[in-house]
């Protein structure tokens, strides 16, 4: 009996799950998709509670009760940061996977009931979750800028990685044949953990959302490998979704990127840093002050805000929001416009200006924009770089070449918001700050908007003068 | 175990790819950064794994690192809920206002 | 029959309609006819049973009536392919003549 | 060994399906998409004929021969008999699920392995497969007019076909209850025959497209069901693609006449004929000879054609491919307007015009086209009537108010071609044949737009004289 209420919760769970992320196809129904995750996520635990071989709850209580502790002040961290929680959950999923992989290896190995295909599945699912694990942390660390975010090669870095790897599959291919050889099993953890590590080093802090992204499905994998061993279909279905979604989101950043993914995980992507910053030093950047920028803004009729991960980093989205009213007050048309790959996860500025309020019927992307950029008076740039860096249309040389960009050089004027020259996460120069139509406003993006906001409000510009 | 339970494994494997990428591919490109807090969440789902381990008790060790995975497990599932939902709720339908 | 496997059947079905679902209403219009006799075609995969119950031969009732059923699944499975594949063979990419 | 290679093949042949139905999405890949469908079928029977199972092929080759045999001319049919053809293979559809669905009662009858889970899973399938079966004669009987398409309604139907419908599940119940009843299942399959013949009498002709998607689901239900039975998931994922389908396409259908599935079923759309074409002698109809069409043709600059089922059964499609020709020559802008439900099935008019090699491009739907039907100088209704009848906008009283239509009557001048002053499909009359600004050309559609065609290309019309 309770069994079969197992069963069917299990089964209206997984239902609700794929529902959940159907809702997610648009704002209007998209909370609606999290209250049908939350369903179906109670649904399985209940499911699962109902489980005879449970003896107590002992252990699992304060567990839980510690997981809500610790996941509620994780759910509050400023927007900024959502990148590094989002690595950090996918480490704490790999753990979860690995270790339960573990602990049912140790069981059956104890109760004689290792067949090789429950150890071929359990290598799969300890292998991806652990990998999953440190790589995560790893990506955390480099997006917090804890690691040196450069992508660290060294001589025979690659044969290192593939002697490991095969070393690994070695151990997994014995496990599977005699699953009762057991040192074998520490081997395969070891490796998998130190795997996690070697594989992110090389990788620069620039790739890290698309390697998150990967992460992401490898936690699903790790989720569908359990599902196999635990021969629970639920765990199979929510670690595919899962493996889907972060498949196609890491696509959709390499082709934003105009980058394969061997290119983002060998590539050793941004050590050109130092040597491209070099040249930024001979040429002119035009400087201006907020209150010069105010005036341009006063007398626009069009104009286009391009957001990038400046703006993030500086929180300045509510200030933003503040020069946006100004301007629509004033009867000049505003509109973002919205690179694939600005910030540091896809759809990161859409967050954060609708946390700002913006109605997101001004938000337009790239390819929407673009055409009209010419017809635009005044663009301002907000902490945006590699997005609006026209070396990717022009340069073969570019790391970025063939990366398609928003065409803010293409806009009248263009006014660049940053706090100095220093090149932005691709780590190249960046020749729209040099160019004719360009003046730079050097500061923190927050102040600069801020004082624009005001200029703009006390009417003090030479357009009201 | 089973053949036929194996290949009903690797049938739902099939499906559940194939929803998988029928849906996420219609996710407003608006809300792909709580998409992937969402799937984060959903990801979670290990603790059904987790709980059963630290359930069992078959012997310290498995019942610890078990509980461990429950903790892991519903950190994720509280933090990935939450901010998603924390996210979405700021995008609003509204026209700019003048 | 146990549990698992009823229920691993119904896992089966709930995905198998969101996937139907899913592709069918990707479908263009254009492409609705076609669509009606391709599924038709495909609805003939009941030739599977029909060709487990003739083959079996337990005993001439349900030899013969599987026989039928095996006549009448093919039937479909080549009437269907065949005429979907001459509708959609009228179908081509090309601007307008003059 | 052999069961794995079972196992795969209907792996692939599931995967295989879904795919094939999804290149359908587009006349580019669609192709590709029966390619497939073939495949994942071929797989499936190359997987049964593994089945250690089965004896000898002696019964089986031969029927497949026969169902070859059989099958080839019915893929030859002429396209406007396709709706017959399908309901034909939903019947055939139906009889196999049913068949098969007895057999597995009979054989576990006798091997005593009836549980009553499977009793409950033949029960639905053998209820599903005759009830298609016959459901779907009487649908073909209808569409080819062997059998009076007018609905059929008697006092007390509903409480016969309810009172029927009680045995029937009460019978089910039976089974379920005590599988060895066998008495019992006869019943079920005689109502269930019974059932498929009353459900299809009381609704018109005019409905049969609905109702064959309908059985289409039907039919797909069944697969499902004998997938329960034999416990095989290939089964299971085909049968619910074709539910889906089904279920998708009746729906379309429905809202495209603004109606419901119950006003469908229990409607008995269609029996005011009569009298509504009563009322029709009284008014006048401008009636002219097809050379006056051409005259009208030539001396516009846009032109629209509304074709409908009128074009079907006179098989002019390729006579209207001369006039879209000679027009275009002269340098007028010629389009089509495809109404959702213009025909007898869904798709209908873009097959018959596709035969004629007119550029899909050219053809536009319902939604696109009227809003630019006032700029229209001559718009060519070709034997379509129900799509075109303002009665639907205007007449609440009308058994059509509320179907969306083209607005043919919101063009310069209107063309209508058609035999007689006979209503359309849903037995009503229609005003736009009256209009100030329509012309009747009374004929065979063929023969009619033959000579307009004629006219055109001679250029002997007004304009070039
Ligand atoms: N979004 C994704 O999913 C994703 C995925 C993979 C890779 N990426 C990469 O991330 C980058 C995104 O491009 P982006 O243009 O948005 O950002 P960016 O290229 O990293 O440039 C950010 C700019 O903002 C400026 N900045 C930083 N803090 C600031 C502050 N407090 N106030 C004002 N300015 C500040 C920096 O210049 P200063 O230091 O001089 O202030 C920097 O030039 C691209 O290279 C993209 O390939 C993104
Ligand atoms: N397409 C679908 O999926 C679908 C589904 C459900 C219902 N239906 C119904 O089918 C109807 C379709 O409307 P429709 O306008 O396409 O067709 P219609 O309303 O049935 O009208 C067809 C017209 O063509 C004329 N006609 C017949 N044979 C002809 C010939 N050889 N030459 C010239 N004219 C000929 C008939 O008039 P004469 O007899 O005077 O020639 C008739 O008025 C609608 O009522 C719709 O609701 C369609």
């Amino acid at each position: 009996m309770n069994e079969i209420v197992t069963h069917l919760s299990y089964l209206a769970a997984a239902a609700l799950f794929i529902f959940s992320l159907r809702w997610l196809n648009r704002p209007a129904t998209a909370r609606r998709g999290v209250a049908a995750g939350v369903a179906g996520m109670s649904l399985a635990i209940f499911g699962t509670l109902l489980h005879p071989e449970i003896v107590n709850f002992n252990w699992i209580v304060p567990a839980a009760l510690l997981g809500i502790a610790v996941g509620y002040p994780l759910s509050r961290v400023p927007l900024t940061a959502v990148p590094q929680r989002t690595a950090i959950s996918h480490a704490f999923g790999g753990l979860a996977a690995g270790l339960v992989g573990t602990a049912k290896y140790v069981i059956w190995l104890n109760e004689g009931e290792l067949t090789s295909f429950r150890a071929g599945a359990i290598v799969v699912e300890v292998l991806l979750g652990f990998l999953t694990f440190t790589g995560s942390l790893m990506a955390a660390g480099k997006l917090q800028e804890i690691i040196p975010t450069r992508p660290i090669t060294y001589r025979g870095q690659n044969a290192v990685n593939l002697l490991l790897l095969a070393i690994a599959i070695g151990a997994g291919v014995g496990l599977i044949l005699d699953p009762t050889r057991a040192y074998l099993f520490p081997v395969v953890i070891a490796l998998s953990l130190t795997f996690g590590v070697l594989l992110i080093i090389p990788i620069g802090g620039a790739d890290m959302p698309t390697v998150i992204s990967l992460l992401n499905s490898y936690a699903g994998l790790a989720a569908v490998a359990m599902g196999f061993v635990l021969e629970n279909q639920l765990l199979i279905i929510a670690g595919a979704l899962d493996g889907a979604s972060g498949f196609i989101l890491s696509v959709i950043m390499c082709k934003a990127m105009n980058r394969s993914f061997t290119n983002v995980l060998f590539g050793a992507f941004g050590q050109v840093q130092a040597a491209a910053t070099g040249a930024a030093e001979e040429r002119v950047m035009k400087s201006a002050t907020a209150h010069d920028a105010a005036d341009y803004l006063a007398n626009a009729t069009r104009v286009v805000i391009v957001p990038g991960y400046g703006m993030a980093v500086a929180q300045a989205q509510h200030r933003v929001r503040e020069v946006y009213d100004a301007l629509t007050k004033r009867g000049i048309d505003v509109k973002f416009a919205i690179h694939p790959v600005a910030g540091r996860m896809p759809g990161h500025m859409n967050v954060l200006l609708a946390e700002a309020d913006i109605p997101y019927s001004s938000l337009l992307e790239m390819d929407e924009i673009n055409p009209d950029m010419p017809q635009c008076d005044v663009c301002v740039v907000v902490g945006a770089n590699d997005v609006v860096n026209p070396a990717a249309r022009t340069e073969k040389a570019s790391p970025i070449f063939g990366m398609p960009i928003i065409d803010a050089d293409k806009a009248r004027v263009v006014i660049a918001i940053k706090r100095s020259k220093n090149p932005g996460f691709a780590g190249i120069d960046n020749a729209l700050f040099y160019a004719e139509n360009t003046v730079m406003v050097f500061g923190d993006a927050k102040g600069v908007i801020a004082e624009i906001a005001t200029a703009l409000k006390d009417g003090e510009t030479a357009a009201a003068a | 175990m089973d053949q036929d339970l194996i290949f009903s494994m690797l049938f739902a494997l099939m499906l559940a790819t194939f929803v998988g990428f029928a849906v996420i591919q219609n996710v407003s490109r608006l809300l792909h950064t709580p998409l992937m807090s969402l799937t984060n969440a959903i990801s979670a789902i290990a603790v059904v794994g987790s709980i059963l381990i630290a359930g069992e008790q078959k012997d310290t060790f498995t019942t610890i690192i078990g509980a461990i995975a429950v903790f892991a497990s519903v950190t994720n599932i509280v933090s990935g809920f939450l901010i998603t939902d924390r996210m979405l709720k700021m995008f609003r339908e509204k026209g700019p206002k003048s």
